[in-house]
């Protein structure tokens, strides 16, 4: 490795692990939650230099974008006195003790990790990629040898929006009470966009990086600028479409591994004449109903019928 | 220099999941605790990756791993934050 | 040739984010440091864009850096206004001598 | 008769409550007639699976055909089975329960009906996900799923009580699933695979990375099973949530991240369970029998008492480690997952009971409960019979699973964890003998005999009589019933 190499990865975790520090304690809330989307952003360049594109992707769009986006939502709905709580620790323990033993921990993890031979399943994805039905080895394990995961993983999503759903109507946060005449042309601009690289990146994941949740990411991202700018959801898209656009992905994905079984009898395994089309398939639902899945969990409640005005 | 590859990476990942399982220990706020959570789960993102990394191939299974774990986190934080809202609500 | 002048310019970007940066960091008020964080890093990250465009030698790959450039040029401006906005709804006056 | 095929079975486990669900969801109405079909239905399936797997074992299923270390492997085992017959005869009960229990009406009264049945069937469906399951990191999703799932369900009454009780949980939960995923990835770089069956051929207790990994892994598990002394999330989540919910996180929830301590510890982590582990367990078991006794002993409040029951309870299923250092584990792991079952039958039971009472007596006070008069009658024999099978007395299923246990004990002369069995079983009859005896000697005065809906009588009484009923059978059942790793 270059030493400039070594000396930027330096660099980069040393902020990531100062980042995350303050994420976690500094003096005020919003500094905290600051802190923390930064540490997300640079989190997404280390997986840059791990050669994981499709993460990085991801993460970018979930990790600092719409992790950071509901963060600062949360503050907007916290009560204002709450918005900027001081930091208080569970007891006036002091430092010292818990500092020790944080860093035995790190250095017996450390220990261990570094001693890992970590032999891996490359070797094995690699000679099972001309069966895959899909270029990209990751999308190749996401989409069909651990469709399983992924189909759970949706469902966790949907479980998320129901969940959240479940805890009453939404929650709306208080809005800047100068108008923003640029923010809604940024996004006239910046929508479509959005959209047009959301199709992008589901054709590019069936080789290359990126697939159904970098472009699902990238879909809410557009939907949540939106909802920023002051669009609302549409009243006739409340209700039954919304719901049935947010099932949508699970169901497909339920579906098709259970159709499949018509030719072969064995769950999830599409047959090789059909296997892109079905991967195609279930990526492009996938990836529109974790977009609008997405959307809805930064809504933070099921939108009233009442709200009026539209896109 | 001499250390093995990858070492950097990992003390970060070790570093992170300390930071952060600490966090969720010592910090009241519920917020603070979400994060500490989320610092953790990158922790051990890091380190599943780079694990993956040592190969002679790029090993592509703990990149799908960290791809459904970062969607999982992403929703198991939403619902936690629905949450805190919510009790912030009913604050008495 | 087209390397040499492409490091120049990425050098001449890096000052620039530099003065960005100082901007940030010594200046009195949010306006002021708004305005020499979006002035300083747009042109830094032009002249950056411009450097590895150089380097380039694919068009589409120089294609994609004009583009990165206008994107951040976009919502660096929007994203200004909108904290000054921010910044005067929370009562907050530009700085006076 | 012509069962279909085991494969087919859990498919149709696995799919169908979460397909239902989603449909559920999508549609916005709640049909009971749907819903408790497809409940219906996927009792069935548990029930052919059992006996499928009665008359032809275990058997493995490799999902979408790739084998296993590159894909993901069901395996139905027999104490997978009888979990997942567990889980369908308290699913189905509290389907029952839940239809009577919330009041169906449009407009925001109706909001816990409206909500409870989709959750109620995903949790299932995670549950049903996590038995079958035979990957670290499937595991893992299931988990969340289950977490979630129930995360929203104890919240489900949204009162302030309920809402801090699911942070709590969901805190909690997310804690374990870090750590578990932390030993998931420990285990996956020393050995570069995920399915069970493999790290048990390749596991070495003497890597590090192997002997690390386990303890994230049991760490993770411990919180999310809340053993001792990291059961701080469980009284409040399970106390204060509405009854079937409670009947479900008590009997099931809890028991699932517990029935993955076993299948590690008897699967791959099995050669690290040295003597020192297992005396620790063993220690922990104790002092979990001990602490949740004497606290149920001292609450004021039915399902608070009932809550601290389960922490008490799951100190008992942790002696069975002790215990499996005896040379012949399989009696050991029959009886702790007899423990299991028997425990989630009769804790929903007397969680369902309770509910029933409690709205009969409108106060969840133990003084105030009404007593053995009118409909309510019902609701206390069931709380009878749970009783009679949380404390073992036989036929019941309790007794089979702490007979099997107690003759490990003696034969290995293990007396230490003999004493402890005793005296938790001596403590739990304290607490449900208090409980009898305060209400059916001194009840409060009941103006008029209370009347409940019979589905809110008939599933608690079903499944205390299920716990009952089913000890005779475990006597024949405990000849086959072992945990295999497949072939």
């Amino acid at each position: 490795m270059h030493p400039a190499e070594a000396l930027f990865d330096a660099l980069l975790l040393l902020s990531m692990v100062v980042l995350a520090w303050q994420g976690v304690h500094a003096r005020n809330m919003f500094r905290a939650v600051v802190s923390f989307m930064m540490f997300g952003l640079l989190t997404a360049v280390a997986w840059v230099r791990l050669e994981a594109p499709d993460i990085a992707l991801a993460e970018a769009a979930l990790g600092a974008g719409l992790t950071g986006a509901l963060l600062l939502a949360t503050l907007g709905r916290l009560k204002p006195e709450r918005r900027g709580a001081r930091l208080q620790r569970a007891a006036k323990l002091s430092m010292l003790p818990w500092l020790a033993l944080g860093l035995a921990g790190t250095m017996t993890l450390l220990a261990v990790t570094l001693a890992l031979p970590a032999p891996g399943l490359g070797e094995r994805v690699l000679s099972a990629m001309p069966e895959a039905g899909v270029d990209s080895p990751v999308t190749a394990v996401l989409l069909n040898f651990r469709a399983w995961d992924t189909l759970l993983e949706i469902a966790v999503m949907l479980l998320a929006v129901i969940a959240i759903w479940s805890l009453g109507q939404d929650v709306l946060a208080s809005t800047s009470r100068l108008p923003a005449p640029s923010l809604p042309a940024l996004v006239r601009l910046l929508f479509p966009l959005l959209v047009l690289s959301t199709f992008y990146l589901l054709w590019r994941g069936g080789h290359g990086p990126g697939g159904a949740f970098p472009a699902g990411a990238l879909l809410a991202a557009g939907l949540v600028l939106a909802l920023l700018a002051g669009a609302r959801v549409p009243e006739r898209m409340t209700g039954a479409p919304l719901r049935c656009a947010l099932a949508a992905g699970l169901l497909a994905f339920i579906i098709i591994a259970v159709g499949v079984m018509a030719e072969g009898g064995v769950f999830f395994a599409y047959p090789p004449r059909h296997a892109p089309m079905l991967i195609a398939i279930v990526e492009i639902a996938a990836g529109l109903s974790i977009g609008v899945m997405l959307t809805a969990l930064f809504l933070g409640g099921e939108p009233t019928d009442t709200q009026g005005g539209s896109t | 220099m001499s250390l093995p590859p990858g070492t950097l990476f990992l003390l970060a990942s070790a570093l992170l999941f300390a930071i952060g399982a600490h966090g969720l220990v010592t910090c009241r706020h519920l917020l603070r605790k979400v994060l500490a959570l989320n610092v953790a789960m990158t922790g051990v993102f890091l380190l599943l990756v780079t694990l993956g990394r040592s190969g002679t191939t790029v090993d592509p299974v703990p990149h799908a791993m960290v791809l459904t774990g970062i969607v999982v986190a992403l929703s198991t934080t939403a619902v936690a934050l629905g949450l805190i809202v919510r009790l912030e609500r009913r604050r008495p | 040739m087209s390397t040499i002048a492409g490091a120049i310019l990425i050098v001449l970007g890096l000052l620039f984010f530099l003065s960005g940066t100082l901007g940030l960091l010594r200046f009195p008020d949010v306006f002021t440091r708004l305005h020499a964080l979006s002035k300083a890093d747009t042109l830094a990250l032009g002249l950056v864009c411009a450097g590895l465009a150089l380097h380039a030698d694919d068009g589409t790959l120089q294609l994609k850096l004009l583009l990165i450039w206008l994107l951040v040029i976009v919502s660096g401006a929007t994203c200004s206004s909108l904290i000054a906005r921010a910044a005067l709804a929370h009562g907050i006056r530009p700085w006076q001598r | 008769m012509v069962l279909p095929p085991t494969a087919m079975l859990v498919v149709t486990l696995l799919t169908l409550p979460l397909a239902t669900a989603t449909l559920l969801f999508a549609s916005g109405r709640q049909p009971r007639t749907l819903t408790l079909a497809a409940a219906l239905l996927s009792t069935c399936a548990a029930l052919a699976l059992g006996l499928n797997v009665h008359l032809e074992g275990v058997s493995v299923h490799a999902i979408g055909g790739w084998e296993a270390p590159l894909g993901i492997h069901w395996q139905v085992t027999v104490p997978g089975a009888v979990m997942l017959l567990a889980t369908a005869m308290v699913g189905l009960a509290g389907a029952v329960y839940g239809a009577g229990y919330f009041v169906h009406r449009p407009g925001p009264e109706g909001r816990m009906a409206r909500v409870f049945m989709p959750l109620w069937l995903f949790a299932w469906g995670g549950l049903n996900a996590l038995f079958v399951a035979a990957d670290l990191f499937n595991l893992y999703v299931a988990l969340e799923v289950l977490t979630l799932a129930s995360v929203a369900l104890v919240a489900l009454s949204a009162r302030r009580t309920a809402l801090q009780a699911a942070m709590r949980y969901l805190l909690a939960a997310l804690f374990g699933s870090v750590i578990y995923l932390l030993g998931v990835a420990l285990l996956y770089g020393q050995y570069g695979i995920l399915d069970l069956d493999g790290l048990t051929s390749k596991l070495d207790p003497k890597h590090p990375g192997s002997r690390a990994g386990a303890v994230a892994l049991t760490i993770g598990l411990l919180t999310k099973a809340a053993i001792f002394p990291l059961h701080f999330w469980l009284p409040g989540a399970h106390g204060r949530a509405e009854p079937p919910v409670s009947a479900l996180l008590s009997g099931l929830v809890v028991a699932a991240a517990f029935y993955l301590l076993l299948r590690l510890w008897f699967g791959p982590l099995a050669g690290l369970l040295t003597f020192g582990v297992g005396t620790l367990f063993g220690a922990i078991g104790a002092g979990a029998l001990l602490w949740g006794g004497v606290l149920a002993l001292m609450q004021r409040r039915l399902k608070m008492m009932v809550a601290y029951s389960t922490v008490s309870q799951f100190g008992f299923a942790m002696l069975v480690f002790p215990l499996a250092l005896a040379a012949d584990r399989e009696p050991v792991v029959t009886g702790g997952t007899l423990l299991l079952a028997n425990h989630a039958l009769a804790k929903a039971a007397l969680f369902l009971a309770a509910g029933s009472l409690v709205r009969a007596s409108g106060s969840d006070r133990i003084d105030r409960l009404v007593g053995f008069t009118g409909s309510s009658r019902w609701a206390w024999i069931a709380v009878i019979l749970a009783a009679a099978a949380l404390i073992g007395v036989p036929p019941t299923l309790g007794f089979s699973a702490k007979w099997l246990l107690l003759q490990v004990a003696v034969a290995e002369g293990a007396w230490w964890w003999l004493g402890a069995m005793l005296g938790g079983t001596l403590l739990t009859f304290a607490y449900l003998g208090r409980l009898l005896e305060r209400a059916l000697l001194a009840p409060a005065p009941a103006p008029h005999p209370p009347k409940l809906k019979i589905a809110l009588l008939l599933p608690a009484l079903l499944l205390a009589l299920l716990a009952c009923v089913m000890g005779l059978w475990a006597f024949d059942v405990e000849t086959f019933a072992r945990l295999e790793p497949g072939p």
